[in-house]
């Protein structure tokens, strides 16, 4: 290859390579289509890391034995799609409770139900709003492309251990299957802290320790509630990711996340190439929510589409986010439809005309 | 007097019956079928002795027996 | 000359989408035999798993219920409950019912619950492009398990058939294969006997069946065949480990 | 220049290969790629497809929603894919299994080929059939050299079929001479 | 007893006796407080009506074999609390997709995690957002008192019905283990449509049936996905439920559901004892919101005041609901701490004094 | 005088939370004596379960997870594949073993993972108030068997040790009683060899111990106690089903 | 007129019957009520209360922040809920086991009754301290009449303890009479 | 020379140890703890043979032996 340092990796490999490049060691999963690449890598390279790799027996399985390996400190990662995500749901409430730091992919596919192994976005809700039971949030990071597949699973672990949280890498069926060339790189810090301390290792020369999600005392679970809330406000406060594409004179704002965001943006050159003032807002991390910049855009920019491939979900966001003064139209595709460039340009395109009348 | 019939588009000419058949009866011919599948063909009709034993493997029940 | 093979009634007309020598075309077509043997076919009730199985619906002429990967047997109990006196039968691959299902799978047989479990065992997952499953053989590779099964990290080829047998509640539990014409015959005789314990309301019946996987063993159809009496019977023993009293039906 | 190219046959006829061939030829030019493969249900039966993008700049979506160019291995491909095809972009056609009266379109500009009979004679593997296929498109198109994609077959091909580099070679040669006419 | 009429029972058997009533034969369980009264009555009372009472093996096998039955086309139940109601969220999510009609009860206790029994409304987004994958909706029902956990669920089982979806109760502790004075009633239908032309049964003397969310076709799921939203904008046009007091004159509106609007009753019947005028809008149905008629209170009211048994999750649909230039206060107490009428009194009086200001 | 009977270092001194007369404090102790007996207190992590003894942590000196309803074979199975040098144990009742838990536990042992499990099969769910569990006995009432468990309906009493004597990758499973000071004493012994397989890196290892709920049983401690003898063991047989080499500890 | 209480004590102390029997007997004067029973740990150990709400208008809250009245069966029970009495409220409280020492409000009416011994000499029964407190809590409060607590009973009661109905109106009236002075 | 002792706060009364002990050294006392239980108390200290019965079957942990 011409550029040395160019790997031609698909989506899912490009995830699993960073996990390990970030220092993951362990890695607990149950087979599921479209995300199958990110297993087999694993249980291919983690032996020679001297980690390892197991298959449960279920994606419930998978995410107790997350909790069993992430209690002691060490960076584990899961892996599936909607029918198994969702069965982690009662293991990502505790996960939460107990403030344990994990990264879980979400290779997302049709639903609802069976669904089918194409793209889509369906999962916004349950990954932003807590598909589990309880006040929680999880930290979901979207990328859209091979690289940003890899960068952003490296962010995964250290946001993981910064806020003893889940993070959930949200990709769907186009970013996993998808080949592209990737940089790989081998960040500074690949392991947490082993001086951390609530880490579960045995209780050698101190008192015994605790992971728990129960608190019975009067008052001592709103107290735990609270508190997660406190460190949910502190992650939206410092660590909101997002991209924007001329933004600046845009008006029209397309608010798009993952995959569509990568279509937009082609949607888009060819409506700047026609002389429409279009902008993209691409919320790089779906919670935190990137509301304060949208809620400064808002300002300015009193139009804006929300574009994804589902019947209506990030849209909510946007419209909590957005001055009261803003309009918010939604494009939206589900059960799997993929929108082609040439569907996205014809609808900004057929928006700005609106905007003009 | 026996026979055997192949659905010829059902065939994806895996060879289970061409193994189960004691007679030599079937084999994989040279054409594809549109399913791009070089299907079996009945090479020696009249060795067929209906004991359906290729049938009986076949994963597509493309063969029917006559006897 | 009278037709002495043809496809059963119970079956519609649809070829299957399943790869070249895949043993599930076989096993539906028995299973579908003692539909018609029985004069079943309109008051069956299939539940369909997930794994290459899952367009059962396409294949055979009855009511079908498409259930959530591994919880066939619960939907079949479920139903069952309700619909006494129908015929409900589950098919599922050993991802669905040895790993990911072993809980239904196990409580409905404790249950005794008067329904027909087919269990088609390839000791791989099909479907999803050959990960190891629960019944992979040791040391065979897969692509989860590319250096070959390991039994200190991944544990013994489970039998699933062993352990249900062990239960009070079936009436019928039994491992069979159909890599030859012998073979498939003896299959044919104990799926029927499974469908005929449930018609006479004896309670749960399961019969395992060893089967290939051309595609995710990385073999041809032939060979594929060859390992099941190579391989996977000296480790998988046929025969039937537990049976209420029934009328011979063959 | 951008360029995008969808193939579509059976599963079994070497589709993701070429596909991936031609991404890596793209890499030898230090052009820009994204390869998305598309199958039917999982791996049985149905169709298999895939898309290339290639570009200098960056690449914006790898969803291809109207093809620039198809390479089509069976009937089924043809039926779904041709429609949507722009205006005058290119198909290569395989003549082995669909005859090129099922085209319905007069505004694309169709090379049907025997690719079975290509392949066979020129590399004495009618499985082969793909990468003549390939090196008549990427002929036709001009969207890489002939030459980039023999030389990308080391990069894109298993350790255990380099063997098969030059057998390879010959087949995408011989596509290429018979998109030359 | 004085008034013959009333029965003293327990919310969580005021349920099931009207499951029961409401043609309810089946049920499958398993067991969790604060909801054991549910399967416990389902035990004793459903043999004596020719039905059957399934102890599940897990919170799994039981919305599973609800699958099962629904299919058939008899009346259904399942009830749970929040780690149960969680792992059955892939369930949900083939409900939605098989278009299968049950009813289902979550008592909702503390979370996340393990939590405790206490009464929490921290299920909010779980029920309305969809915690499964997928872009689906359930019915949601909040009811308020005894006599109203009775009535809707009866109602739950008409609108299961009537659109073949999934419709939840959303109760909590509270509801669930309260004992007040209820009237039962018996409704006039108490079993679906034998002919419906979906059920299945046997394919005797017909073309064979099927129940499956797997679509693969070209565009097939694309269009399932839009029927589905059919159905949901339908429901929304046609079964939203709401109970409205002293909304006429408001300036400050109280937006409560469940058992929080019932405390803010006490609350707001004490406020307008002190001449503050405060008004209540109680949906009764969680999904539909009732968006339009706070949209049109909106208009006149510009003051509302959200208060849950959360760190605020139902004041986003209020936020959405609203128009922009409405202000939108929250008040929540997390991890099943109970506001008191005398918080809520307090939290509403300090917001009229903030308007006043 | 030398105390010959005093609380295990590997306890706390917290009183424990349960009914009078509730065997779950005899096979705490039992636990803690192992743990003290092979001094494994600072290396041990103790996976609670959700039961009557999720309360665990208040009364083991040792880290503890707190597993959700079912898991808990799966958690120290992750926490187990990290720390293999450290022990690992879980402690599961009937409930949360033998109905939602089933396959995870199935699954660890089948694996062989080097965990033990301390299994306490008190024939009902006891922390929600009295429900029929996979392990209640025919006949016997509970809240959701108000007429007495129904093999029929409900299946018979499921016995998890039989089932998991069946796989390959336990070293050790065993059915003890602690209703008599003898019973206590072998008790002892079988918890003793438990852990002694993990310390020697055997595999799975599996301890079902039976014992009372007086509360939900609607019986006094003496009567449920008088149960175990009279209703459970001649059900429940006693013994060790499987073992593999193992140096006598005591 | 509304009215609230919480009643407290171990578990087994029979505090369900007794706030299940006042909500009955609130039911015989064609009162509303709401009672809500709270556990502490699901059922092991720990403490039980609950709240009994009676008015003659609709229920708003059956969430009793600031209780008018208690009736306290054990020590824990006091020090939990003392704090939050509104002043001037009635407490029932078992002197049997917490001396009335331990209260620290002199801004409540406050009756410490020895309810094991009312309920031996009046019932035979010491397993009726209940009953006595309930008696007592109901002629002290006048939230209902007394009769109207006997009268409830059978409703109240499960058919199997009917049998002991007039030793529980025994223990009912001996709390009355004890709280009469 | 033996001793039965019993922590009567952790004692919950169950009697287990009433019926472990061969010499019927412990019964049920009329005393109630802080946490409502009749405890046990050592009725007949004499005769305790120190052989640990009582305290192998103390679901509570109440009971220390000497010997
Ligand atoms: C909850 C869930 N997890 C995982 C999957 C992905 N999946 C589909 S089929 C399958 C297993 C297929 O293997 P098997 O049951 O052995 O059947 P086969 O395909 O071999 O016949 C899996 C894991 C799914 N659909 N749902
Ligand atoms: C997912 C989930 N389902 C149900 C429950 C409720 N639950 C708590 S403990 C328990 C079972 C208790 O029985 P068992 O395991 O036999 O233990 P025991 O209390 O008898 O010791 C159940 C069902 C829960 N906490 N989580
Ligand atoms: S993948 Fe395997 S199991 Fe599936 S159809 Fe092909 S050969 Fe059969
Ligand atoms: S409920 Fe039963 S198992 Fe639980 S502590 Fe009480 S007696 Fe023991
Ligand atoms: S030690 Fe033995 S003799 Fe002494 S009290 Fe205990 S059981 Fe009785
Ligand atoms: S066994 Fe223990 S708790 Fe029970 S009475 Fe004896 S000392 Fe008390």
């Amino acid at each position: 290859m011409s550029s040395p340092k160019k790997v031609f990796t698909k989506g899912n490999e490009a995830i699993a390579m960073a996990a390990i490049n970030a220092g993951c060691r362990y890695y607990f999963g149950y087979p599921i289509t479209p995300q199958n690449e990110i297993p087999e890598y694993m249980a291919e390279h983690l032996p020679a890391t001297g980690g390892e790799f197991l298959q449960a027996e279920s994606e419930i399985a998978s995410i107790n034995m997350l909790i069993g390996a992430a209690a002691t400190g060490v960076r584990v990662m899961t892996s599936s799609s909607g029918p198994g995500i969702s069965l982690m749901q009662e293991g990502f409430s505790y996960f939460a409770g107990n403030e344990l730091p994990a990264v879980v992919v979400n290779i997302s596919r049709q639903g609802p139900g069976l669904g089918g192994i194409n793209a889509t976005q369906g999962d916004y809700f349950q990954s932003v709003k807590g598909g589990g039971h309880g006040d929680y949030k999880l930290i979901v990071l979207a990328p859209h492309t091979g690289q940003e597949l890899y960068d952003l699973t490296i962010k995964a672990f250290e946001l993981a251990e910064k806020y003893r949280i889940l993070t959930l890498i949200l990709g769907d069926a186009i970013l996993g299957q998808i080949k592209e060339p990737i940089v790989p790189w081998i960040p500074e810090k690949t392991a947490g802290d082993p001086d951390r301390d609530w880490l579960i290792t045995g209780a050698k020369g101190r008192e015994p320790r605790l992971i728990k999600s129960l608190f019975l005392a009067d008052g001592e679970m709103e107290k735990h509630c609270w508190h997660l809330q406190e460190k949910y406000e502190r992650i939206e406060r410092d660590d909101v990711m997002l991209e924007e594409v001329d933004t600046a004179d845009a008006d029209l704002i397309v608010v798009a996340f993952g995959s569509v965001a990568r279509i937009v943006k082609s949607a888009i050159s060819q409506a700047r190439e026609a002389g429409l003032k279009v902008g993209l807002v691409r919320p790089i991390t779906l919670f935190p929510f990137p509301r304060k910049r949208l809620f400064e855009l808002g300002g300015r920019t009193k139009h804006f589409l929300v574009a994804e491939m589902n019947t209506g979900q990030m849209v909510e966001d946007v419209k909590l986010s957005l001055p009261g003064d803003c309009q918010v139209e939604f494009y939206g595709r589900p059960g799997g439809s993929v929108p082609t460039p040439e569907d996205l340009y014809s609808i900004v395109s057929e928006n700005c005309e609106k905007l003009q009348a | 007097m026996a026979r055997v019939d192949v659905e010829i588009e059902r065939c994806k000419g895996c060879a289970l019956c061409v193994d189960a058949c004691p007679e030599q009866v079937l084999k994989i011919g040279k054409e594809i079928n549109l399913g791009g599948y070089q299907h079996v063909i009945v090479a020696n009709p009249d060795d067929c002795t209906g004991c359906c034993r290729c049938a009986e493997m076949c994963p597509d029940v493309a063969l029917a027996v006559w006897r | 000359m009278k037709q002495v093979f043809k496809r059963p009634e119970s079956m519609t007309s649809k070829p299957f989408h399943f790869c070249p020598g895949c043993h599930h075309g076989i096993v539906h077509r028995l299973v579908a035999e003692a539909l018609d043997h029985f004069s079943l076919r309109e008051k069956t009730i299939g539940v369909a798993s997930v794994g290459c199985s899952v367009f059962l619906y396409d294949y055979f002429a009855v009511d079908v219920i498409e259930s959530p990967h591994g919880r066939a047997a619960a939907v079949a109990a479920g139903t069952k409950r309700v619909l006494n006196d129908r015929i409900v039968f589950t098919y599922q691959g050993d991802g669905d019912l040895a790993a990911i299902g072993t809980a239904e799978v196990i409580h409905a047989a404790n249950r005794g619950d008067n329904i027909t479990i087919i269990f088609v065992n390839n000791s791989i997952y099909g479907m999803t492009g050959g990960q190891m499953a629960p019944t992979t053989l040791l040391g065979q590779r897969s692509t989860t398990s590319p250096y070959g099964r390991d039994c200190d990290r991944d544990g013994y080829p489970i039998k699933m058939t062993e352990m249900l047998a062990e239960l009070e509640g079936p009436s019928l539990v039994s491992r069979v294969a159909v890599n030859t014409p012998g073979n498939v015959k003896k299959a044919r005789k104990v799926i029927r006997q499974a469908f005929q314990m449930q018609v006479e309301g004896k309670g749960f019946s399961f019969v395992e069946v060893l089967s290939t996987c051309p595609t995710n063993w990385g073999m041809t159809p032939q060979a594929a065949n060859d390992r099941i009496a190579e391989e996977m019977i000296p480790y998988f023993p046929l025969g039937t480990l537990k049976q209420k009293d029934v009328v011979d039906v063959l | 220049m951008y360029n995008d190219v969808i193939m579509a046959g059976f599963g079994g006829q070497g589709i993701m290969v070429i596909g991936n061939l031609l991404a890596y030829a793209a890499i030898v030019e230090d052009k820009n790629v994204t390869f998305l493969p598309s199958y039917g249900v999982e791996m049985r039966g149905g169709t298999a497809n895939c898309s290339v993008v290639i570009d200098e700049r960056d690449i914006g979506s790898p969803i291809v929603g109207r093809p620039m160019s198809l390479i089509i291995m069976n009937r089924p491909s043809l039926i779904k894919f041709e429609p949507r095809m722009k205006p005058g972009g290119v198909v290569i056609l395989n003549k082995t299994l669909i005859s090129p009266d099922v085209s319905e379109r007069d505004d694309i500009d169709l090379l049907a080929l025997d690719l079975n009979a290509i392949a066979e004679a020129s590399a004495g593997n009618v499985r082969l059939a793909n990468m003549v296929a390939l090196g008549a498109y990427v002929e036709k198109s001009g969207v890489v050299a002939v030459a980039s994609v023999s030389a990308a077959l080391k990069d894109a091909l298993n350790p255990k079929y380099h063997k098969m580099i030059p057998a390879n070679q010959k087949a995408i040669e011989a596509g290429a001479a018979a998109a030359r006419g």
